[in-house]
C-alpha cells in the first residue's frame, strides 16, 4: 500500500488529533499572526471612543454561557473602554440563564481597576421575562421593567439610577449578542427612540448584520472571535480574542491542507487503479 | 481561589473531557457523563415549564385574572393522558389535531406572506447600467441564481431540455452557496473549541498551582 | 400605491379587513386553487407525470437494507417542536417508514425532544403497524423522549449509534448546529444516511456527511411521494405551477424596475409583507 | 367520530387562523387569536412534558430492573432526572436551595453540569467539520469540485493572514468573494430554497387542514 493509499483511508482521529494539537500549539508558542482591522470594528470603536467623558451607556449581555468563547472578549474588551473613559455603565440581560451572573462579575472585575464604584459608576439590572415587553418598556420607565438590580436593590437606593429614567439619558448601546435578541435592539430601540448602537454578534451571525451596518442603523459590527480581536487592537489591550486568532488561522490552514493533500492522495489513487483497470 | 472554586473547576473539566473522550471512542466516562446529561436537560425542562408555561401562563391567568377561556388549553392538555389508557386513547387525537392545524394555519399565510413576497420584492433587482457594473453583476448573479435554484426544484418535468440546463446552472450556484457556507462556519465552530481549550489550559490547569 | 394610501387610510378608521394583506390574501387564494385544481385533476385519474428523486427512492431501499443485516432503522424528525412545519413534514415521513419497517418487521428507534412529539410520533407509529398489520409487533418504546435539549440529545443519539450501529440513518425535520454532530458519527458508526430538511443553513453540512439529502421543497414533497397517492402528489404540479408563475413576476419586477422609473417601484412595492 | 372528529376540529381551527390573518388586530375576539391559540399550543406542550418525564423514567427503569446492558448508567440519567427537578419545583421560601435562582440546586448543576457540556458539544463540533472537509470535499465532479473550491477560499479569506496574502493578488479579491460569493451567489441560492421550502411547507399546511393529510392520524 503507498503512501497516498494509506492517507486516503486515514481513520478519522487522526485529524481530531491534528486539530487537537494544531488548538493547543498557540499555548506553548504564541504565534501573534497581524490582525487587520475592519471599517466596520473601526468605525464602533471611534463611535465609543468619540463619547463625552461620563456619558452613560447601555453594556447588554445577550449571550448564552456556550458562545462565551465568541462573546465574552467584546464584553470585556468594552468595559474597559468605557471605563476608561469614564462613562457609566448600565448592564442587562434578555437570557435567563448564566448571562446576568457574568455581566455582574466581568464588570465588577473590571471596576476594580479603574477604582469604579458599584451604584455610582456602574450597574446591573439583571434579567427579565419578554425581550420585546423590556425592550419597549424601558423607553417610558426602566424603573417600570426592573424595579431592583440584579441583586434586589430597589434602583431608587442606587445614585446612577436617579439620574438615568428611561432610553433620553442613555448616550450609547453596545450590544452583545449571540442570538435574535440583537434584531429587536435594533427594530424597537434604534428605530423608535435613536440611541446610537454597537452590535458585537458571534461570525454565524455577522453576515445578516452587515445589512443593518450598511443601512446606517447600527454605528459598527464585530463579528465573531475576529471582531473581538479587532476591538481589543483598536484598544491596544490585545487579549483572549488576539491570541484565539492565531489558533483560528492554524486551524483553518490545517483543514485547507487536508483537503489539498487529500485531493492529491484521490487523484493519485484513481490514476493508479486506471492503470490496474479497476 | 476558594475550596469552593476548586471544586466546580474541576467538575467542569471532568465533564468536559469525559464528553471529548468520545473523539476517540465510546468509553464508561462518556456514557456516565451522556446519561447525566441526558437526565439533566430532562429535569431542566420541568421546572422550566411548570414555572413559565404551567404557572405563567395557565393558572395565573385562569386563577388570579379569571381568564375561563384558557381552561380549554387546560382541557385539551388533560386529553393527553388518555394515551394512558388504551379505551379511550383516540381521544388525544383532538389535542393533537388542534396542534397540527394551528401550526398549519399559521404557517400557511406566514409562509406565502412572510416569505415568498418579500424574497420575490428583494429579488426585484434594477439591472440598469446607471449603478455600475458591480451592482450590475451583483444584480444578475442574485437573479440567475434564485431562479435557477428555485427551478431546480420543478417535480412534473424530467430535468432534460432548458430545464435541464436551468436545472445544472442551479446545482452550480447550490454548491457554490453550500461552499462559501460551510467555509464560513469554521471559524464560529473554531472559536468554540477555542473557548473550551481555553477553560482546561487556563482554568483547570490554572487550579493544579493552588492544589499541588 | 393607491392602495397602499387606502389601506392606511382605512386602518385609522378601523376597518375589519386589513386591506394592506389584499397582496397575501391574492397569494393564499391563487396557490389554494393552484394545488386543489391539481388534486382533483389527479383523484379523477388524469396521468400526472413527477421525476425520480433519488433521495425518496433511497428510503424504502435503505429500510430493506437494514432488514437484510438485521439491524435497525434509527429516525430523527427533527429537534424542534410541533409548532414548526418541518417537524409536521418529519412526523408524516416517519408515518410512511414506519409502514415499511413494520411490514418487513425492521428495528425501528425514533428519538425525539420535544414531548408533544413524543405524543405525535407515537400515535403515528402505532397507527402505522396497525394499518400494515403488525399490531402486535409495535412498542411503544420505539419513540421516546431522550433529553431536553439540543446538545444533550445530539449526545444521546451519538452513543446509540456507536453502539448499536443502525443499519439506516433518517434526518427528516428541522435541524440546527448537531446537524453535523449527528451525521458525522453516523458516517463513522458506517450506516446509510438520508437526510432532509428546510433549512439552508445546515444543508451544506447534511451534503457533505450523508448519502442523500433531501433539500428544502423536497421535504416537503417527500411525504407525498412517498404516500404513492394520486391526491398527495396532485399538489405538487400545483406547487410547480406557482414556482413558474414566480420566475415570470420576478423577471417582470426586474424589467419593469431596470427599464422604468414609475410603474416600476409601484410594482415592486405591491409585493411589500405588512 | 374517532377520526371525523379530529379532522373537523382541525378544519375549523385551521381555517379560522387563515381567515384572521386578514383581520385587523383590534377586531374583538378574534383579533389575537393567533397569538393565543399559540399560546394554547405552548400549554398542551407543557402538559405532555410528563409524558416526556415518563419516557424517560420508564425505559431507563425498565432497563435498570431488567438488568440489560448498560443498566448502571441508566441509574444516572434517573437521579439525574430527579436532582433537577424536584429542588425546582419546591418553593424558595423553604430554603433557598429550591426554586430556579442563582444559589439553587437547580441553578448550579446548570451552570456547572449542563452549560459546559453543552458548550462542549457544541466545540466538538470542530473536530467534526474538519474531517467531514477532509474526506467529504474531494474533487470526485464538477459540481464536487465548485464546492471544495469555494468553501477553501471562504476559510482563507476569514482568517486574518489568509485574507493578508489574498490582498497581495491584484484585484480586490477579499471584496470579490464578499460581494459575488457571501451576498450573490450564497443569498441568491437561500433565498430560492427559502422560497422553494415555503411552497412546500404552505403546500402541506393546505393538505393538513383540507384533512388530505392525516398521517398524524394514521392514515393516508
Amino acid at each position: 500500500m503507498s503512501f497516498w493509499e494509506r492517507f486516503e483511508g486515514m481513520d478519522r482521529r487522526w485529524v481530531y488529533l491534528m486539530v487537537g494539537i494544531t488548538v493547543l500549539i498557540p499555548f506553548i508558542i504564541p504565534m501573534k499572526f497581524p490582525v487587520s482591522v475592519s471599517p466596520e470594528a473601526r468605525s464602533f470603536f471611534n463611535a465609543v471612543d468619540s463619547l463625552p467623558d461620563s456619558s452613560t451607556v447601555m453594556l447588554v449581555f445577550d449571550y448564552y454561557p456556550s458562545t462565551i468563547a465568541e462573546c465574552e472578549p467584546m464584553a470585556i474588551a468594552g468595559a474597559h473602554h468605557l471605563f476608561q473613559k469614564h462613562c457609566k455603565i448600565i448592564t442587562l440581560s434578555n437570557i435567563p440563564y448564566g448571562a446576568p451572573s457574568m455581566a455582574e462579575s466581568i464588570t465588577r472585575r473590571i471596576a476594580a481597576e479603574y477604582g469604579k464604584e458599584y451604584g455610582k459608576d456602574f450597574v446591573n439590572l439583571g434579567y427579565k421575562y419578554g425581550y420585546v415587553s423590556v425592550l419597549k418598556g424601558m423607553g417610558v420607565s426602566i424603573e417600570s421593567i426592573f424595579p431592583t438590580d440584579n441583586r434586589g436593590t430597589p434602583l431608587s437606593e442606587l445614585p446612577l439610577m436617579n439620574y438615568v429614567k428611561n432610553y433620553e439619558q442613555v448616550d450609547f448601546i453596545f450590544e452583545v449578542a449571540d442570538n435574535a435578541t440583537a434584531d429587536y435592539w435594533i427594530s424597537i430601540v434604534n428605530a423608535g427612540y435613536s440611541v446610537p448602537m454597537g452590535v458585537g454578534c458571534t461570525a454565524v451571525m455577522a453576515p445578516k448584520f452587515y445589512a443593518f451596518y450598511g443601512a446606517g442603523q447600527i454605528v459598527g459590527l464585530l463579528g465573531g472571535m475576529k471582531g473581538a480581536a479587532e476591538y481589543e487592537i483598536l484598544l491596544d489591550k490585545p487579549s483572549t480574542a488576539f491570541r484565539g486568532m492565531d489558533i483560528q488561522s492554524l486551524v483553518h490552514f490545517l483543514i485547507i491542507g487536508l483537503v489539498i493533500i487529500g485531493n492529491i492522495g484521490f487523484f493519485v489513487t484513481k490514476r493508479k487503479k486506471r492503470k490496474i483497470g479497476v | 481561589m476558594s475550596g469552593i472554586e476548586i471544586f466546580q473547576t474541576w467538575v467542569i473539566a471532568f465533564f468536559t473531557l469525559a464528553l471529548f473522550s468520545f473523539l476517540y471512542k465510546d468509553n464508561p466516562i462518556y456514557k456516565l457523563a451522556e446519561n447525566i446529561f441526558a437526565g439533566l436537560t430532562a429535569g431542566y425542562q420541568v421546572g422550566l415549564i411548570w414555572d413559565t408555561i404551567i404557572i405563567q401562563k395557565l393558572w395565573d391567568p385562569l386563577v388570579q385574572n379569571g381568564e375561563w377561556w384558557m381552561s380549554l388549553p387546560g382541557l385539551l392538555g388533560f386529553l393527553m393522558f388518555s394515551r394512558f389508557f388504551p379505551k379511550i386513547s383516540w381521544l388525544s387525537r383532538i389535542p393533537l389535531a388542534v396542534v397540527f392545524a394551528v401550526t398549519a394555519g399559521v404557517q400557511l399565510t406566514t409562509q406565502l406572506h412572510g416569505l415568498v413576497l418579500p424574497q420575490m420584492q428583494s429579488t426585484m433587482l434594477s439591472v440598469g447600467s446607471s449603478d455600475g457594473f458591480v451592482a450590475f453583476l451583483l444584480g444578475v448573479v442574485t437573479i440567475v441564481g434564485v431562479i435557477s435554484t428555485l427551478l431546480y426544484f420543478y417535480f412534473s418535468h424530467e430535468h432534460t431540455g432548458a430545464l435541464g440546463v436551468t436545472a445544472k446552472i442551479g446545482i452550480w450556484f447550490i454548491m457554490v452557496s453550500f461552499g462559501a457556507h460551510f467555509g464560513y462556519t469554521v471559524m464560529g465552530r473554531v472559536s468554540l473549541l477555542i473557548g473550551r481549550v481555553q477553560f482546561l489550559v487556563e482554568d483547570w490547569l490554572g487550579t493544579f498551582q493552588h492544589i499541588f | 400605491m393607491t392602495l397602499f394610501a387606502e389601506a392606511a387610510f382605512s386602518q385609522e378608521e378601523f376597518s375589519v379587513f386589513r386591506g394592506d394583506r389584499i397582496n397575501a390574501l391574492i397569494a393564499v387564494v391563487a396557490f389554494s386553487a393552484a394545488v386543489l385544481i391539481f388534486t382533483n385533476w389527479a383523484k379523477r385519474g388524469k396521468p400526472l407525470y413527477l421525476r425520480k428523486i433519488a433521495g425518496l427512492d433511497a428510503v424504502e431501499e435503505a429500510v430493506g437494507r437494514a432488514t437484510e443485516m438485521g439491524r435497525p432503522v434509527l429516525f430523527i424528525p427533527g429537534i424542534d417542536d410541533l409548532d414548526q412545519i418541518e417537524t409536521i413534514a418529519g412526523i408524516s415521513i416517519l408515518g410512511r417508514v414506519a409502514q415499511i419497517t413494520a411490514q418487513y418487521e425492521t428495528p425501528l428507534m425514533v428519538p425525539v425532544r420535544y414531548p408533544l412529539v413524543l405524543a405525535a410520533g407515537q400515535e403515528v407509529v402505532q397507527q402505522a403497524y396497525i394499518h400494515a398489520g403488525k399490531g402486535d409487533a409495535y412498542e411503544k418504546d420505539m419513540v421516546r423522549y431522550v433529553a431536553g435539549e439540543q446538545f444533550a440529545f445530539a449526545a444521546t443519539v451519538n452513543g446509540y449509534m456507536m453502539r448499536e450501529h443502525p443499519a439506516t440513518n433518517i434526518y427528516m425535520g428541522a435541524f440546527f448546529a448537531e446537524s453535523l454532530l449527528l451525521a458525522e458519527t453516523g458516517n463513522a458508526a458506517g450506516s446509510i444516511q438520508i437526510a432532509g430538511t428546510g433549512r439552508p443553513e445546515q444543508l451544506p453540512f447534511f451534503v457533505a456527511a450523508c448519502d442523500y439529502t433531501l433539500m428544502g421543497e423536497e421535504l416537503f414533497a417527500a411525504s407525498a411521494y412517498l404516500s404513492h397517492e394520486p391526491v398527495m402528489m396532485g399538489g405538487l404540479k400545483g406547487q410547480d405551477l406557482m414556482k413558474v408563475l414566480i420566475v415570470i413576476l420576478i423577471l417582470a419586477g426586474v424589467i419593469l424596475v431596470t427599464f422604468t422609473t414609475k410603474l416600476g417601484p409601484i410594482f415592486k412595492s405591491w409585493f411589500q409583507a405588512v | 367520530m374517532r377520526t371525523t372528529a379530529p379532522v373537523i376540529i382541525a378544519f375549523l381551527t385551521g381555517a379560522t387562523l387563515v381567515v384572521t390573518f386578514f383581520l385587523n388586530e383590534k377586531t374583538p375576539f378574534v383579533g389575537q387569536l393567533s397569538n393565543q391559540l399559540l399560546d394554547w399550543l405552548i400549554i398542551i406542550g407543557g402538559f405532555t412534558l410528563l409524558l416526556g418525564v415518563v419516557s424517560i423514567l420508564r425505559v431507563s427503569w425498565q432497563t435498570v430492573q431488567r438488568r440489560k446492558e448498560g443498566w448502571f448508567y441508566k441509574i444516572a440519567t434517573i437521579v439525574s432526572v430527579l436532582i433537577m427537578a424536584i429542588p425546582s419545583l419546591l418553593p424558595v421560601s423553604w430554603s433557598p436551595l429550591f426554586g430556579r435562582f442563582e444559589g439553587s440546586i437547580y441553578d448550579w448543576l446548570f451552570m456547572n453540569l449542563q452549560a459546559p457540556m453543552m458548550a462542549t458539544m457544541f466545540a466538538t463540533l470542530a473536530f467534526y467539520i474538519a474531517s467531514a472537509a477532509y474526506r467529504a470535499f474531494r474533487a470526485r465532479t464538477p459540481e464536487a469540485t465548485l464546492l471544495l473550491l469555494t468553501a477553501t477560499l471562504v476559510m482563507f479569506w476569514r482568517v486574518p493572514i489568509g485574507e493578508a496574502i489574498l490582498n497581495l493578488i491584484p484585484g480586490d479579491v477579499p471584496f470579490f468573494i464578499n460581494k459575488f460569493v457571501m451576498n450573490g451567489a450564497n443569498l441568491a441560492v437561500q433565498r430560492g430554497i427559502i422560497i422553494g421550502a415555503a411552497l412546500g411547507a404552505a403546500a402541506m399546511s393546505l393538505r393538513i387542514i383540507l384533512g388530505i393529510e392525516r398521517t398524524y392520524m394514521g392514515r393516508g
